[in-house]
C-alpha cells in the first residue's frame, strides 16, 4: 500500500495550534470512525491522524501542531498544495449505539465528530460533551450542533459553557442519561475517568488512544501496550473500556521513541 | 503423530517457528501473545548499549510482495532491555532469544552482561559498525570473528545473523572458527523506494531492508550454502516465510527452525498456520519429525 | 509533447526503454519484434568467446512476484554472434547493445573484435570467473578494471552491468576510474528454489537468478547509490520493471534509461504501455523530457 | 507457477522407445489440444511433453525416448511413481473447423489424438492419415478409430496399410475431401510438405513445432524462429501455415543448446 496524493482544498484555522484540513482524494479510502490515516510531507516527516470525516472523495483532517512535521504542515502546507496518505488504518468504534454520549478533550473532538455523523446517519441518538482550555480553543462545536441531539461545552476558565473540565461535565450528564454506549477521546487522563465511570455504571465504553506511530502496520512493536501487548496501531487505536482497565498502561505509561515505557505527559 | 519439537544448538523448542527479531519491539506482551499463538522461541528487538530512537518517519512501506522498513534500531538500551528480558523470562515458557548490535568485542560483552535475562544471544551482524566508516559488520569478518570469541569465551548461546550482503560465507567461516553455536539467515536485503509524485525517497533512513516474500528465495540460497558448508551448525531460516511451503522449503535447504517476522502483519494467527501446514505436511508425506527433513534437499 | 528520446552516453535512443540482455536470446526476429512493439534499444544475450549450452532444464521458475532462472549463459559464442548483430544492425534502425562475458582483458577483446556489429557494448560482471575459482567478477574489482581499460583504449563505448552483490560501489569505482561510460545496474539477486514435495533444488543449475517484481526496491537502491556517487555517468536502470511506475522511480533515482527483462514474459506490448505511462506521467506532472527527471529524488 | 506432483497411473508401450503415461492430476490443468506441459523428473532433468489427453483429473502424456530424461522416465518411473509437472503452456489449435484432415507421423499423432476428441466433441467430422515407420511402430490407432470417421494408416514397410509415407498418403486423401481444416504433427520435413500442399489448395492448416524448449514461457529466445522472432514455447508450437512459409526456419533449421541455428536433423 502506498501514499496517496491528495491536493488540499481548504485549510481551517479551528484553534491556535489547531487546523483542519480538506483533501480531495483520488479514491474513496472508505475510512471508518476512529481509523486514522499517516500523512507523509516528503522530505519533512510522516504523523498519524485521527480522521473527522470522509465524504465523496474529500478527507478531513483535523492537524494540531505538535513538533517538526506538524508545524511544517500548518506553515507551509496552504490550499492548494499536497500531502501524501495512506490508509485508512487501525481499527475504529462500533458503530451499534442506540443512545451515545461522546466525550471529546481539544483536538480529541475530532474523530468524535466523524462518529457523530454516522452514529446519527445510522439513526442513533448522539450527545456531545465537548471540553477545551478556553472559548479561544473550542472547536468543531458548530459541526457538532449539527449532527447531535445535545451538544455540551465545557471550559476550564469558564469562557464559554460550563466552567470545568469534560470529565466535570460527563459526571453530570452521564448519570441517568440512559445512554448505551460512551465513546471517549482526548487526553489519556480525561479518558481513563470517562471509562472508569461507565465500565463501573455497565456502559459499553470506547476509547481512542494515542502513542507514538512508527509502522503503522503492527510489526514494529512500537505502541504496544502492556500487558496484553496490544498494539495501538493495528489492533486500535480504539479499544473498549474493559481491556483499557486491564492495562497497566492506560492512563499511566507511555513509550518513547526508544520503546522505553515512561510516564503518561499530564 | 509426527514430532515438531527440535533442537537448536542445544535448545529445545516445542516447535520451530521462531519469531525474528523486530516486529515484537520491547513489549512482553507481545512476545507473550506470540507464545500463546504457539511460537517455539521469540527473538527480541536488537539491543544497542546505549538507547536509539531509530529513523524518523516514515519507517516502513508496503510492497504487495514484501515490506521494506528502516527502523533504525530503535531500543531503550541494553539497561532497561535487561529488565524487559528478565520479565520476559519469567512470563514466558519458550525460550528467549536476545539479539544484540555491537561493533566491538567488550560493547558485546557489555550488553550481554546488562541484559542476563536470555537463552542465546543472537549478533546481528547488519548493525551500523563505527569502525568501518557506517559500514555493518558483514563487510568486517574479523571484527566478528572478534566478538563472537568474546562471548563465546564468556559462555553464551550465541547465533550469528547474517545478511545476503557482503561475503556471508566469509563471515560465516570466521564465525565458525570462533564457535558460533548457530547461524540466523537471512537478514532483511538492502532496497528503497521513491514516490515518483513526490520524487523522493520515501524512508526516512532513505536505505530500507527488503523483508517478505520477495527475499525468500535469496533466504532459501543462503541457508542452502549454509548447510552444505556447515553441516553441522543449526540455522535459523528467515526470509518471506508467510506460509508453511516456505517454512518446509527453509527446512529441506538446511533449517533447523525458522523465522517468522513481515508475515505476523496478518495477525499472530499466522505461527498456527504454518505450524499446522508444517505437521500436515510430515504426516502426508510420512516424516516423523521436523528433525527428520533437515537439509533433506542437500541428499 | 514531450520529449522521450534520451542521451546515454553517447548514445541517443528514440525513448528510454532498452531491452534488458537475455530474452531476447540470439535472434534477430525478436530483436526486430522488440523496436517494432517500440523499444530505444535492445541488448544481446550475453556473449562468451566459445559456444555455451548453458545448464541442463528446469532453467526458470516461475513466482508470483518474479522468476528464478540458471540460464547458463547459453550462446553460440562470439563468431557465430558476430554474424547475427550484423545482422540485427542491418535489420534494427535502433541501437545494439552487446552483452559480453569475459574473464580478461584479451578474451574481452577477441569477443568485441569478433563481434563487429553493435552500438555499445555491456559487460557483464556476473559471468563465471575462471580465475576467481567460479566467482564472477563482482568479486574481483581489480579484474574488472583491467577489461574495461582494455576495451576503452581500444575506443569502444562500455557498459558495465552491475549485480547487487559483493562490493559494487568499489568494483564501480574502478569501472570509473578506467572510464566505463555507463553502468547497467542490477544483474539477478542470486537465489534459489526447492519444490516441498520433490525435496530436491528445482533448476538444473541449483543456484539461480532472482528478477522481476521482488528485486525492484533493492535495483532502486543501486541505481540510487550510483547516481550520487557518479552523476555524471549514466546508469541503465533494470531490474523489476514492469510498468511506468518502476520506470519511472528508476530514473528519479538516477537511471538515464531503464532496462526491460522479465516483465516481456507478459508480451512486447509491455513496452508500449511503459512509454505511454511514461509519457502521461511527463505531461500530467509539468515536465518537458525524460532527460528532465533523471535523479530528481536527490534533489 | 509451481510444479504439480502427478501420480503415474497406468503406463502403456505404445511402440518401441514410445510410451503412454496417464497421470493424476491434483487440479485440472485444462489444457487444449496443441499445448504442451514441462515434465520435470527431480534431479534428472525437465522436458516438454505435447498433451494427447485431458480428462476429469486425468492427464495422458505420450513419451518418446530421446534423451537422459526421457530414458530416465522410460527405465524409471512405473506406475504409482510420480513427476513434476507445470504447465499447460504455449497456444494449441484452433478448433473451429467443420471437416479436418488430421495428418501425423509417429508419436506427432498424439496431440492430434487429443484434437481429433475435441473436434469430434464439437459435432466436426475428422478424419486422420497416420504415417508410421512400421507396424511394429504404429501407435494409437486404435484410439483414433474411435473419435475418427475415417482413419488411414501408411507404412514406410508397407508392414500396415498403404505402403509409403504419410505425405504419400495425405496426397491422395486430401484432393475432392472437402476438408476446411488441415492439422498436422510429426516430421518438420513432413509438415512442411503438408503444409505447403494445404496452403496451395486455399485450406487453413496448422502444424505443431517442435523445438529444443529452456524456459517454456517465452523469456529466453532459445526457440525462437527467424526471421519473425515467433516463440515456439509462447507464440506456438501451433502456428498457422501462411506464418511457417513466411519463416525461413520451417523445415530448414532449428536451434541447438547454445542457440545456434543448425540445420533440422532429416
Amino acid at each position: 500500500m502506498g501514499y496517496t496524493r491528495a491536493r488540499v482544498a481548504e485549510v481551517l484555522d479551528l484553534a491556535p495550534s489547531v487546523k483542519m484540513y480538506i483533501l480531495e482524494l483520488s479514491r474513496p479510502f472508505g475510512s471508518q470512525p476512529g481509523q486514522y490515516v499517516m500523512v507523509w510531507l516528503p522530505g519533512v516527516g510522516e504523523f498519524p491522524v485521527s480522521v473527522a470525516g470522509e465524504k465523496g472523495g474529500a478527507l478531513r483532517l483535523v492537524v494540531a501542531r505538535k513538533g517538526r512535521a506538524t508545524g511544517y504542515m500548518h506553515e507551509r502546507v496552504a490550499e492548494g498544495g499536497y500531502v501524501f496518505v495512506r490508509g485508512p488504518l487501525g481499527r475504529g468504534f462500533r458503530l451499534d449505539a442506540r443512545k451515545a454520549l461522546l466525550v471529546g478533550g481539544g483536538y480529541g473532538a475530532a474523530p468524535l465528530l466523524y462518529l457523530a455523523e454516522r452514529l446519527s446517519g445510522a439513526g442513533a441518538t448522539v450527545h456531545a460533551v465537548l471540553g477545551f482550555r478556553s472559548r479561544e480553543h473550542a472547536l468543531l462545536v458548530e459541526d457538532f450542533r449539527r449532527v447531535a441531539g445535545e451538544v455540551w461545552v465545557a471550559t476550564e476558565d469558564g469562557s464559554e459553557g460550563f466552567k470545568g473540565t469534560a470529565v466535570d461535565l460527563f459526571e453530570r450528564v452521564f448519570p441517568g442519561g440512559g445512554y448505551d454506549a460512551v465513546y471517549t477521546c482526548g487526553k489519556e487522563l480525561m479518558m481513563e475517568k470517562v471509562v472508569r465511570r461507565a465500565v463501573e455504571a455497565g456502559v459499553r465504553v470506547q476509547a481512542s488512544l494515542e502513542r507514538i506511530i512508527k509502522c503503522g502496520v503492527g510489526v514494529c512493536g512500537a505502541c504496544a501496550l502492556e500487558p496484553l501487548g496490544l498494539r495501538v496501531c493495528s489492533d486500535g487505536p480504539v479499544f473498549d473500556g474493559e481491556t483499557l482497565l486491564s492495562l497497566e498502561d492506560f492512563g499511566r505509561y507511555w513509550r518513547d521513541h526508544s520503546g522505553r515505557r515512561v510516564p503518561l505527559p499530564p | 503423530m509426527v514430532e515438531l519439537s527440535v533442537e537448536v544448538a542445544g535448545l529445545r523448542l516445542r516447535n520451530p517457528v521462531v519469531v525474528a527479531s523486530g516486529v515484537l519491539g520491547v513489549s512482553v506482551g507481545l512476545m507473550k501473545r506470540a507464545e500463546d499463538a504457539g511460537a517455539g522461541a521469540v527473538t527480541s528487538k536488537t539491543v544497542t548499549l546505549n538507547p536509539r530512537e531509530g529513523y524518523p518517519n516514515p519507517v516502513v512501506y508496503e510492497l504487495d510482495y514484501g515490506l521494506v522498513n528502516s527502523m533504525g534500531l530503535p531500543n531503550p538500551g541494553a539497561e532497561e532491555m535487561g529488565r524487559i528480558l528478565r520479565e520476559a523470562r519469567r512470563v514466558l515458557g519458550i525460550p528467549v532469544i536476545a539479539s544484540i548490535g555491537a561493533s566491538t568485542p567488550d560493547e558485546a560483552l557489555r550488553i550481554a552482561e546488562a541484559l542476563e535475562g536470555f537463552d542465546a544471544l543472537e549478533l546481528n551482524a547488519s548493525c551500523p559498525h563505527v569502525k568501518g566508516l557506517g559500514a555493518d559488520l558483514m563487510s568486517d569478518p574479523d571484527a566478528v570473528y572478534g566478538i563472537v570469541s568474546a562471548l563465546k569465551s564468556s559462555g553464551y548461546r550465541v547465533f550469528l545473523k547474517l545478511s545476503p550482503h557482503g561475503d556471508y560465507l566469509a563471515v560465516a567461516r570466521k564465525a565458525y572458527s570462533a564457535g558460533v553455536d548457530g547461524f540466523t539467515a537471512i537478514n532483511t536485503a538492502k532496497a528503497m523506494v521513491i514516490d515518483v509524485y513526490a520524487r523522493k525517497p520515501v524512508l526516512g533512513g532513505v536505505v530500507g531492508g527488503l523483508s517478505g516474500r520477495a527475499i525468500h528465495p535469496i533466504a532459501v540460497r543462503v541457508v542452502y550454502e549454509l548447510h552444505r558448508e556447515f553441516p553441522e551448525v543449526p540455522v535459523i531460516g528467515t526470509g518471506g516465510v508467510e506460509g508453511w511451503v516456505e517454512a518446509v522449503e527453509l527446512i529441506l535447504a538446511g533449517a533447523s527452525a525458522v523465522g517468522v517476522g513481515t508475515a505476523l502483519k496478518r495477525g499472530f494467527e499466522v505461527i498456527g498456520e504454518i505450524l499446522g501446514g508444517i505437521e500436515r505436511y510430515l504426516r502426508d508425506e510420512g516424516f516423523p519429525s521436523v528433525e527428520s527433513i533437515v537439509g533433506l534437499a542437500h541428499k
